[in-house]
Protein backbone atom coordinates (compact mmCIF):
# COMPACT_ATOMS: atom_id res chain seq x y z
CA UNK A 1 0.00 0.00 0.00
CA UNK A 2 1.27 3.95 -0.82
CA UNK A 3 1.10 5.73 1.83
CA UNK A 4 1.59 9.43 1.03
CA UNK A 5 2.92 12.49 3.72
CA UNK A 6 2.81 15.98 3.22
CA UNK A 7 3.42 19.80 4.38
CA UNK A 8 5.06 19.52 8.11
CA UNK A 9 4.04 15.68 8.78
CA UNK A 10 6.56 15.21 5.49
CA UNK A 11 8.65 17.09 7.05
CA UNK A 12 8.33 15.29 10.22
CA UNK A 13 8.38 11.86 8.88
CA UNK A 14 11.03 12.62 6.72
CA UNK A 15 9.69 11.61 3.42
CA UNK A 16 6.68 12.33 0.86
CA UNK A 17 5.61 8.59 0.65
CA UNK A 18 6.82 5.08 0.83
CA UNK A 19 5.56 1.14 0.19
CA UNK A 20 4.10 -0.49 3.10
CA UNK A 21 2.89 -4.18 3.71
CA UNK A 22 0.18 -3.57 6.58
CA UNK A 23 -0.86 -6.29 9.11
CA UNK A 24 -4.32 -7.93 8.56
CA UNK A 25 -5.18 -6.21 11.89
CA UNK A 26 -5.19 -2.68 10.34
CA UNK A 27 -8.52 -2.23 9.22
CA UNK A 28 -9.34 1.45 9.83
CA UNK A 29 -7.55 4.75 9.25
CA UNK A 30 -7.27 5.02 12.99
CA UNK A 31 -5.69 1.75 12.83
CA UNK A 32 -2.79 2.18 10.61
CA UNK A 33 -2.33 5.55 12.49
CA UNK A 34 -1.95 3.80 15.73
CA UNK A 35 0.83 1.59 13.42
CA UNK A 36 2.54 4.18 12.28
CA UNK A 37 3.59 5.57 15.49
CA UNK A 38 4.88 2.11 16.52
CA UNK A 39 7.77 2.62 13.91
CA UNK A 40 10.07 4.75 15.46
CA UNK A 41 10.95 8.33 17.32
CA UNK A 42 9.84 10.44 13.79
CA UNK A 43 6.36 8.65 13.52
CA UNK A 44 5.84 9.09 16.93
CA UNK A 45 6.43 12.65 16.59
CA UNK A 46 4.46 13.20 13.21
CA UNK A 47 1.39 11.59 14.77
CA UNK A 48 1.64 12.69 18.23
CA UNK A 49 -2.44 14.41 18.03
CA UNK A 50 -3.37 11.93 15.46
CA UNK A 51 -6.79 14.11 15.91
CA UNK A 52 -5.22 16.54 13.67
CA UNK A 53 -3.99 14.29 10.89
CA UNK A 54 -6.31 14.60 7.56
CA UNK A 55 -6.77 11.70 5.65
CA UNK A 56 -8.14 10.85 2.33
CA UNK A 57 -8.09 7.20 1.10
CA UNK A 58 -7.57 6.74 -3.16
CA UNK A 59 -7.51 10.88 -2.80
CA UNK A 60 -10.91 11.15 -1.24
CA UNK A 61 -11.25 12.59 2.33
CA UNK A 62 -11.80 10.18 5.07
CA UNK A 63 -12.99 9.89 8.61
CA UNK A 64 -10.88 8.20 10.94
CA UNK A 65 -12.91 5.45 11.43
CA UNK A 66 -13.23 4.40 7.39
CA UNK A 67 -11.99 1.28 6.47
CA UNK A 68 -9.28 0.99 4.26
CA UNK A 69 -9.47 -2.33 3.10
CA UNK A 70 -8.45 -3.05 -0.74
CA UNK A 71 -7.40 0.87 -0.87
CA UNK A 72 -4.54 1.61 -3.18
CA UNK A 73 -3.42 4.98 -2.00
CA UNK A 74 -3.47 6.25 1.44
CA UNK A 75 -2.77 10.08 2.23
CA UNK A 76 -2.01 11.90 5.22
CA UNK A 77 -1.29 15.53 6.02
CA UNK A 78 -2.12 18.68 7.84
CA UNK A 79 -5.72 20.49 7.77
CA UNK A 80 -5.71 22.06 4.31
CA UNK A 81 -5.07 26.07 3.94
CA UNK A 82 -5.30 26.94 0.60
CA UNK A 83 -7.18 29.37 -1.20
CA UNK B 1 -20.98 23.51 -19.53
CA UNK B 2 -18.16 21.79 -17.49
CA UNK B 3 -16.30 23.82 -14.86
CA UNK B 4 -12.77 24.53 -15.99
CA UNK B 5 -10.72 23.40 -12.85
CA UNK B 6 -7.27 23.93 -13.33
CA UNK B 7 -3.87 23.22 -10.88
CA UNK B 8 -1.01 25.18 -11.95
CA UNK B 9 2.47 26.79 -11.12
CA UNK B 10 1.86 29.77 -13.41
CA UNK B 11 0.12 32.77 -12.93
CA UNK B 12 -3.37 33.00 -14.42
CA UNK B 13 -5.51 35.76 -16.27
CA UNK B 14 -8.76 37.09 -15.19
CA UNK B 15 -9.79 38.84 -18.01
CA UNK B 16 -9.16 35.61 -20.16
CA UNK B 17 -11.01 33.31 -18.09
CA UNK B 18 -13.87 35.60 -17.72
CA UNK B 19 -13.93 36.15 -22.18
CA UNK B 20 -13.57 32.15 -21.86
CA UNK B 21 -17.08 31.45 -20.00
CA UNK B 22 -18.78 34.78 -21.46
CA UNK B 23 -18.04 33.20 -25.22
CA UNK B 24 -20.25 35.24 -26.82
CA UNK B 25 -23.19 34.28 -24.95
CA UNK B 26 -25.89 36.72 -24.57
CA UNK B 27 -27.57 34.59 -21.39
CA UNK B 28 -25.19 35.53 -18.58
CA UNK B 29 -26.18 38.43 -16.78
CA UNK B 30 -23.93 37.97 -14.24
CA UNK B 31 -19.99 37.04 -13.42
CA UNK B 32 -18.84 37.14 -10.01
CA UNK B 33 -14.81 36.46 -9.94
CA UNK B 34 -12.93 36.00 -6.91
CA UNK B 35 -9.09 36.41 -6.77
CA UNK B 36 -6.90 36.00 -3.65
CA UNK B 37 -3.22 37.16 -3.45
CA UNK B 38 -0.37 36.74 -1.31
CA UNK B 39 -0.09 39.20 1.61
CA UNK B 40 2.84 40.31 2.90
CA UNK B 41 1.81 39.85 6.77
CA UNK B 42 3.37 43.92 7.79
CA UNK B 43 6.04 43.23 5.44
CA UNK B 44 7.35 40.11 7.53
CA UNK B 45 6.91 37.47 4.65
CA UNK B 46 9.41 37.27 1.59
CA UNK B 47 7.45 34.42 -0.20
CA UNK B 48 5.07 31.57 0.30
CA UNK B 49 5.12 28.19 -0.45
CA UNK B 50 2.54 26.29 -1.79
CA UNK B 51 2.31 22.71 -1.19
CA UNK B 52 -0.29 20.30 -3.08
CA UNK B 53 -1.40 17.00 -3.57
CA UNK B 54 -1.39 16.65 -6.88
CA UNK B 55 -3.31 13.64 -7.62
CA UNK B 56 -6.00 15.08 -5.35
CA UNK B 57 -6.25 18.79 -5.43
CA UNK B 58 -7.78 18.66 -9.71
CA UNK B 59 -10.48 15.75 -8.53
CA UNK B 60 -11.51 17.37 -4.74
CA UNK B 61 -12.08 20.68 -6.68
CA UNK B 62 -14.18 19.12 -9.07
CA UNK B 63 -16.60 17.93 -6.14
CA UNK B 64 -16.66 21.10 -4.60
CA UNK B 65 -17.82 22.31 -8.03
CA UNK B 66 -19.91 19.67 -8.92
CA UNK B 67 -21.85 20.62 -5.73
CA UNK B 68 -21.79 24.59 -6.20
CA UNK B 69 -23.37 23.40 -10.00
CA UNK B 70 -26.01 21.21 -8.57
CA UNK B 71 -27.08 24.28 -6.02
CA UNK B 72 -27.13 27.25 -8.29
CA UNK B 73 -28.27 27.83 -11.83
CA UNK B 74 -24.65 28.36 -13.41
CA UNK B 75 -23.90 28.98 -16.84
CA UNK B 76 -19.96 28.75 -16.58
CA UNK B 77 -17.71 28.21 -13.98
CA UNK B 78 -13.90 28.26 -13.35
CA UNK B 79 -11.47 27.16 -10.26
CA UNK B 80 -7.99 28.02 -10.57
CA UNK B 81 -5.17 27.40 -7.86
CA UNK B 82 -1.64 28.01 -8.13
CA UNK B 83 1.06 25.99 -6.38
CA UNK B 84 5.09 26.70 -6.10
CA UNK B 85 6.87 29.41 -4.78
CA UNK B 86 5.24 33.12 -4.45
CA UNK B 87 5.77 36.66 -3.84
CA UNK B 88 3.94 39.15 -2.00
CA UNK B 89 1.12 40.50 -4.16
CA UNK B 90 1.17 37.74 -6.01
CA UNK B 91 -2.02 35.77 -7.29
CA UNK B 92 -2.87 32.14 -5.84
CA UNK B 93 -6.23 31.06 -6.52
CA UNK B 94 -9.10 32.23 -8.81
CA UNK B 95 -12.72 31.55 -8.64
CA UNK B 96 -15.26 32.77 -11.05
CA UNK B 97 -19.06 31.71 -11.36
CA UNK B 98 -21.66 32.78 -14.22
CA UNK B 99 -25.13 32.95 -13.65
CA UNK B 100 -28.56 34.39 -15.03
CA UNK B 101 -28.78 36.55 -11.99
CA UNK B 102 -26.20 37.83 -9.71
CA UNK B 103 -27.67 36.39 -6.54
CA UNK B 104 -26.37 32.99 -7.82
CA UNK B 105 -23.05 34.30 -8.95
CA UNK B 106 -22.12 35.41 -6.11
CA UNK B 107 -23.27 32.90 -3.62
CA UNK B 108 -21.71 30.29 -5.84
CA UNK B 109 -18.29 32.25 -5.93
CA UNK B 110 -18.31 32.50 -1.87
CA UNK B 111 -19.08 28.90 -1.54
CA UNK B 112 -16.20 27.97 -4.10
CA UNK B 113 -14.09 30.10 -1.93
CA UNK B 114 -15.08 28.97 1.28
CA UNK B 115 -14.76 25.15 0.51
CA UNK B 116 -11.64 25.40 -1.12
CA UNK B 117 -10.05 26.80 1.78
CA UNK B 118 -10.93 24.07 3.68
CA UNK B 119 -10.99 20.93 1.23
CA UNK B 120 -8.69 21.60 -1.31
CA UNK B 121 -5.34 19.54 -0.23
CA UNK B 122 -3.10 22.61 -0.11
CA UNK B 123 -0.74 23.83 2.20
CA UNK B 124 1.60 27.31 3.14
CA UNK B 125 4.40 27.94 4.66
CA UNK B 126 5.59 31.13 4.70
CA UNK B 127 9.39 31.98 4.41
CA UNK B 128 10.06 35.21 6.32
CA UNK B 129 12.41 38.35 4.75
CA UNK B 130 15.00 37.49 7.78
CA UNK B 131 15.92 34.23 5.99
CA UNK B 132 13.83 31.97 8.72
CA UNK B 133 11.00 30.07 8.10
CA UNK B 134 7.87 30.68 9.50
CA UNK B 135 6.62 27.71 9.36
CA UNK B 136 3.30 26.02 8.03
CA UNK B 137 0.20 28.52 8.15
CA UNK B 138 -2.19 27.29 10.37
CA UNK B 139 -5.76 26.46 9.69
CA UNK B 140 -8.05 29.29 10.72
CA UNK B 141 -11.60 28.26 12.74
CA UNK B 142 -12.97 31.32 10.99
CA UNK B 143 -12.40 29.29 8.01
CA UNK B 144 -14.60 25.95 9.43
CA UNK B 145 -16.88 28.13 10.41
CA UNK B 146 -17.36 29.84 7.30
CA UNK B 147 -19.33 26.43 5.85
CA UNK B 148 -21.84 26.58 8.58
CA UNK B 149 -23.74 29.15 6.22
CA UNK B 150 -23.32 26.55 3.75
CA UNK B 151 -25.22 23.46 5.79
CA UNK B 152 -29.15 22.81 4.17
CA UNK C 1 -8.19 55.59 -0.37
CA UNK C 2 -11.21 56.80 -1.91
CA UNK C 3 -13.80 55.13 -3.72
CA UNK C 4 -13.54 55.04 -7.74
CA UNK C 5 -16.96 55.90 -8.83
CA UNK C 6 -17.72 56.78 -12.67
CA UNK C 7 -20.77 56.95 -14.86
CA UNK C 8 -19.27 56.43 -18.30
CA UNK C 9 -21.15 55.65 -22.23
CA UNK C 10 -17.90 53.64 -22.80
CA UNK C 11 -17.38 50.24 -21.62
CA UNK C 12 -14.80 49.35 -18.36
CA UNK C 13 -11.98 47.01 -18.09
CA UNK C 14 -12.18 44.91 -14.97
CA UNK C 15 -8.71 43.67 -15.46
CA UNK C 16 -7.21 47.34 -15.87
CA UNK C 17 -9.82 48.67 -12.82
CA UNK C 18 -8.25 45.62 -11.11
CA UNK C 19 -4.64 46.43 -11.36
CA UNK C 20 -5.43 50.12 -10.74
CA UNK C 21 -6.35 48.86 -7.28
CA UNK C 22 -3.73 46.27 -6.24
CA UNK C 23 -1.11 48.59 -7.49
CA UNK C 24 2.02 46.91 -6.53
CA UNK C 25 0.22 46.73 -2.94
CA UNK C 26 0.34 43.43 -0.90
CA UNK C 27 -1.59 43.76 2.23
CA UNK C 28 -4.53 43.19 -0.64
CA UNK C 29 -5.48 39.82 -0.06
CA UNK C 30 -8.99 39.40 -1.67
CA UNK C 31 -10.77 41.15 -4.73
CA UNK C 32 -13.83 40.43 -5.56
CA UNK C 33 -15.71 41.69 -8.34
CA UNK C 34 -18.80 41.72 -10.37
CA UNK C 35 -19.71 42.49 -13.76
CA UNK C 36 -23.10 43.10 -15.20
CA UNK C 37 -24.13 42.24 -18.60
CA UNK C 38 -27.10 43.01 -20.90
CA UNK C 39 -28.92 39.54 -21.35
CA UNK C 40 -31.30 38.83 -24.67
CA UNK C 41 -34.03 37.86 -22.69
CA UNK C 42 -34.39 34.54 -24.62
CA UNK C 43 -33.23 36.35 -28.06
CA UNK C 44 -36.46 38.40 -27.71
CA UNK C 45 -34.26 41.34 -26.95
CA UNK C 46 -32.07 43.66 -29.69
CA UNK C 47 -31.09 46.55 -27.19
CA UNK C 48 -31.11 47.72 -23.89
CA UNK C 49 -30.85 51.70 -23.12
CA UNK C 50 -30.19 53.27 -20.11
CA UNK C 51 -31.21 56.37 -18.92
CA UNK C 52 -29.59 58.03 -15.94
CA UNK C 53 -29.79 61.28 -13.74
CA UNK C 54 -26.70 62.36 -14.51
CA UNK C 55 -26.51 65.30 -11.65
CA UNK C 56 -26.98 62.48 -9.09
CA UNK C 57 -25.75 59.05 -10.40
CA UNK C 58 -22.38 59.81 -9.34
CA UNK C 59 -23.03 61.45 -5.96
CA UNK C 60 -25.81 58.48 -4.94
CA UNK C 61 -23.63 55.59 -5.62
CA UNK C 62 -20.75 57.69 -3.51
CA UNK C 63 -23.00 57.99 -1.07
CA UNK C 64 -23.40 53.98 -1.29
CA UNK C 65 -19.62 53.39 -1.47
CA UNK C 66 -19.04 55.70 2.08
CA UNK C 67 -21.65 52.99 3.50
CA UNK C 68 -19.29 50.30 2.05
CA UNK C 69 -16.38 51.45 3.43
CA UNK C 70 -17.76 52.35 6.97
CA UNK C 71 -18.76 48.77 7.53
CA UNK C 72 -16.50 46.54 5.76
CA UNK C 73 -12.69 47.31 6.49
CA UNK C 74 -11.78 47.65 2.58
CA UNK C 75 -8.24 48.48 1.01
CA UNK C 76 -9.81 49.69 -2.51
CA UNK C 77 -13.58 50.17 -4.03
CA UNK C 78 -14.42 50.61 -7.27
CA UNK C 79 -17.85 51.26 -9.23
CA UNK C 80 -18.53 51.74 -12.80
CA UNK C 81 -22.26 52.03 -14.24
CA UNK C 82 -22.58 52.52 -17.70
CA UNK C 83 -25.37 54.30 -19.66
CA UNK C 84 -26.86 54.66 -23.25
CA UNK C 85 -27.61 51.87 -26.09
CA UNK C 86 -26.61 48.65 -24.60
CA UNK C 87 -26.41 45.45 -26.93
CA UNK C 88 -26.95 41.24 -25.43
CA UNK C 89 -23.99 40.37 -23.98
CA UNK C 90 -22.38 43.81 -23.31
CA UNK C 91 -21.48 45.02 -19.26
CA UNK C 92 -23.33 47.55 -17.90
CA UNK C 93 -21.97 47.82 -14.37
CA UNK C 94 -18.96 46.92 -12.63
CA UNK C 95 -17.97 46.50 -8.94
CA UNK C 96 -14.77 45.26 -7.50
CA UNK C 97 -13.92 45.36 -3.76
CA UNK C 98 -10.50 44.55 -2.39
CA UNK C 99 -9.68 44.23 1.26
CA UNK C 100 -7.07 41.90 3.65
CA UNK C 101 -9.55 39.05 3.62
CA UNK C 102 -12.13 37.44 1.29
CA UNK C 103 -15.60 37.72 3.76
CA UNK C 104 -15.13 41.80 3.44
CA UNK C 105 -14.48 42.05 -0.17
CA UNK C 106 -17.26 39.52 -1.32
CA UNK C 107 -19.55 41.51 1.29
CA UNK C 108 -18.95 44.38 0.38
CA UNK C 109 -19.42 44.13 -3.53
CA UNK C 110 -22.30 42.37 -2.99
CA UNK C 111 -23.91 45.02 -1.25
CA UNK C 112 -22.77 47.78 -4.07
CA UNK C 113 -24.78 45.73 -5.76
CA UNK C 114 -27.61 45.51 -3.93
CA UNK C 115 -28.04 49.18 -3.61
CA UNK C 116 -26.92 50.44 -6.84
CA UNK C 117 -29.97 47.92 -7.90
CA UNK C 118 -32.51 50.02 -5.83
CA UNK C 119 -30.78 53.44 -4.82
CA UNK C 120 -29.05 54.55 -8.29
CA UNK C 121 -31.07 56.81 -10.36
CA UNK C 122 -30.87 54.60 -14.00
CA UNK C 123 -34.07 53.34 -15.40
CA UNK C 124 -33.95 50.48 -18.05
CA UNK C 125 -35.82 50.71 -21.41
CA UNK C 126 -36.20 47.35 -23.88
CA UNK C 127 -36.05 47.52 -27.55
CA UNK C 128 -36.72 44.70 -28.82
CA UNK C 129 -35.92 42.24 -31.86
CA UNK C 130 -39.61 43.25 -33.60
CA UNK C 131 -38.94 46.62 -33.78
CA UNK C 132 -40.97 47.86 -30.98
CA UNK C 133 -40.25 48.86 -27.42
CA UNK C 134 -40.96 46.39 -25.00
CA UNK C 135 -41.31 49.20 -22.16
CA UNK C 136 -39.69 50.34 -19.58
CA UNK C 137 -38.18 47.36 -16.74
CA UNK C 138 -40.36 47.03 -13.58
CA UNK C 139 -38.39 47.25 -10.47
CA UNK C 140 -38.32 43.72 -8.53
CA UNK C 141 -39.47 42.86 -5.13
CA UNK C 142 -36.65 40.47 -5.36
CA UNK C 143 -34.09 43.53 -5.08
CA UNK C 144 -36.08 45.19 -2.74
CA UNK C 145 -35.39 42.40 -0.59
CA UNK C 146 -32.13 41.50 -1.26
CA UNK C 147 -31.72 44.91 0.99
CA UNK C 148 -32.97 43.39 4.18
CA UNK C 149 -29.59 41.24 4.46
CA UNK C 150 -28.03 44.72 5.29
CA UNK C 151 -30.56 46.08 7.79
CA UNK C 152 -28.77 45.76 11.09
CA UNK D 1 -37.99 75.66 -8.86
CA UNK D 2 -36.45 73.10 -11.47
CA UNK D 3 -38.37 69.74 -11.72
CA UNK D 4 -37.06 66.74 -13.38
CA UNK D 5 -38.20 63.84 -14.42
CA UNK D 6 -37.11 60.53 -15.91
CA UNK D 7 -38.18 57.44 -18.05
CA UNK D 8 -41.55 56.88 -18.03
CA UNK D 9 -42.44 59.62 -16.36
CA UNK D 10 -40.78 61.69 -18.45
CA UNK D 11 -42.43 60.43 -21.45
CA UNK D 12 -46.17 60.83 -19.96
CA UNK D 13 -45.27 64.13 -19.05
CA UNK D 14 -43.87 65.01 -22.66
CA UNK D 15 -40.59 66.64 -21.25
CA UNK D 16 -37.56 65.98 -19.44
CA UNK D 17 -37.34 69.16 -17.16
CA UNK D 18 -39.25 72.52 -16.46
CA UNK D 19 -39.06 75.82 -14.47
CA UNK D 20 -41.92 76.23 -12.01
CA UNK D 21 -43.38 78.56 -9.37
CA UNK D 22 -45.06 76.88 -6.98
CA UNK D 23 -47.93 78.37 -4.76
CA UNK D 24 -46.99 79.10 -1.38
CA UNK D 25 -49.41 76.23 0.48
CA UNK D 26 -47.10 73.21 -1.58
CA UNK D 27 -45.06 72.33 1.09
CA UNK D 28 -44.06 68.70 0.85
CA UNK D 29 -43.45 66.30 -2.07
CA UNK D 30 -46.78 65.11 -1.80
CA UNK D 31 -48.17 68.43 -2.04
CA UNK D 32 -46.30 69.14 -5.47
CA UNK D 33 -47.78 65.67 -6.64
CA UNK D 34 -50.93 66.59 -5.67
CA UNK D 35 -50.19 70.25 -7.73
CA UNK D 36 -48.53 68.96 -10.65
CA UNK D 37 -51.69 66.57 -11.13
CA UNK D 38 -53.91 69.52 -11.60
CA UNK D 39 -51.99 70.44 -14.18
CA UNK D 40 -53.63 68.94 -17.07
CA UNK D 41 -54.41 65.55 -18.49
CA UNK D 42 -50.37 64.40 -19.22
CA UNK D 43 -49.64 65.32 -15.40
CA UNK D 44 -52.90 63.26 -13.89
CA UNK D 45 -51.33 60.63 -16.21
CA UNK D 46 -48.09 60.89 -15.26
CA UNK D 47 -49.52 61.09 -11.73
CA UNK D 48 -52.25 58.80 -11.48
CA UNK D 49 -50.06 56.25 -8.87
CA UNK D 50 -48.33 58.61 -6.61
CA UNK D 51 -47.36 55.90 -4.41
CA UNK D 52 -44.98 54.86 -7.18
CA UNK D 53 -42.99 58.01 -7.88
CA UNK D 54 -39.90 58.38 -6.33
CA UNK D 55 -38.74 61.60 -5.76
CA UNK D 56 -34.76 63.11 -4.95
CA UNK D 57 -34.39 66.68 -3.81
CA UNK D 58 -31.22 68.73 -4.72
CA UNK D 59 -30.27 64.87 -5.67
CA UNK D 60 -31.15 62.91 -2.26
CA UNK D 61 -33.67 60.36 -1.98
CA UNK D 62 -36.52 61.78 0.11
CA UNK D 63 -39.60 60.50 0.91
CA UNK D 64 -43.28 61.90 0.49
CA UNK D 65 -43.83 64.20 3.92
CA UNK D 66 -39.96 65.51 3.08
CA UNK D 67 -40.55 69.59 3.18
CA UNK D 68 -39.56 71.11 -0.13
CA UNK D 69 -38.89 74.60 0.75
CA UNK D 70 -35.49 76.01 -0.45
CA UNK D 71 -34.95 73.01 -3.03
CA UNK D 72 -33.51 73.89 -6.35
CA UNK D 73 -33.99 70.74 -8.29
CA UNK D 74 -36.61 68.19 -7.82
CA UNK D 75 -36.45 64.96 -10.07
CA UNK D 76 -39.27 62.55 -9.97
CA UNK D 77 -38.89 59.47 -11.51
CA UNK D 78 -40.06 55.58 -11.38
CA UNK D 79 -38.47 52.94 -8.99
CA UNK D 80 -35.03 52.23 -10.40
CA UNK D 81 -33.60 49.61 -12.06
CA UNK D 82 -29.98 49.84 -12.88
CA UNK D 83 -27.09 48.09 -12.11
Amino acid sequence: MKLLYFAWLRERVGKPEENVDLPADVATVADLIAWLKGRGEEFEYAFEAPELIRVAVDRVHVEHDTAITGAREIAMFPPMTGG
Amino acid sequence: MPATIRIQAEPFDLAAESEKLLDGRADIGALASFTGYVRDEDGRLSALELEHYPGMAEDEIGRVAAKAESRWELLGLTAIHRYGKLAPGDPIVLVIAAASHRRAAFEAAEYMMDYLKTRAPFWKKEHLKDGTTGGWVEAKDADDSALLRWKE
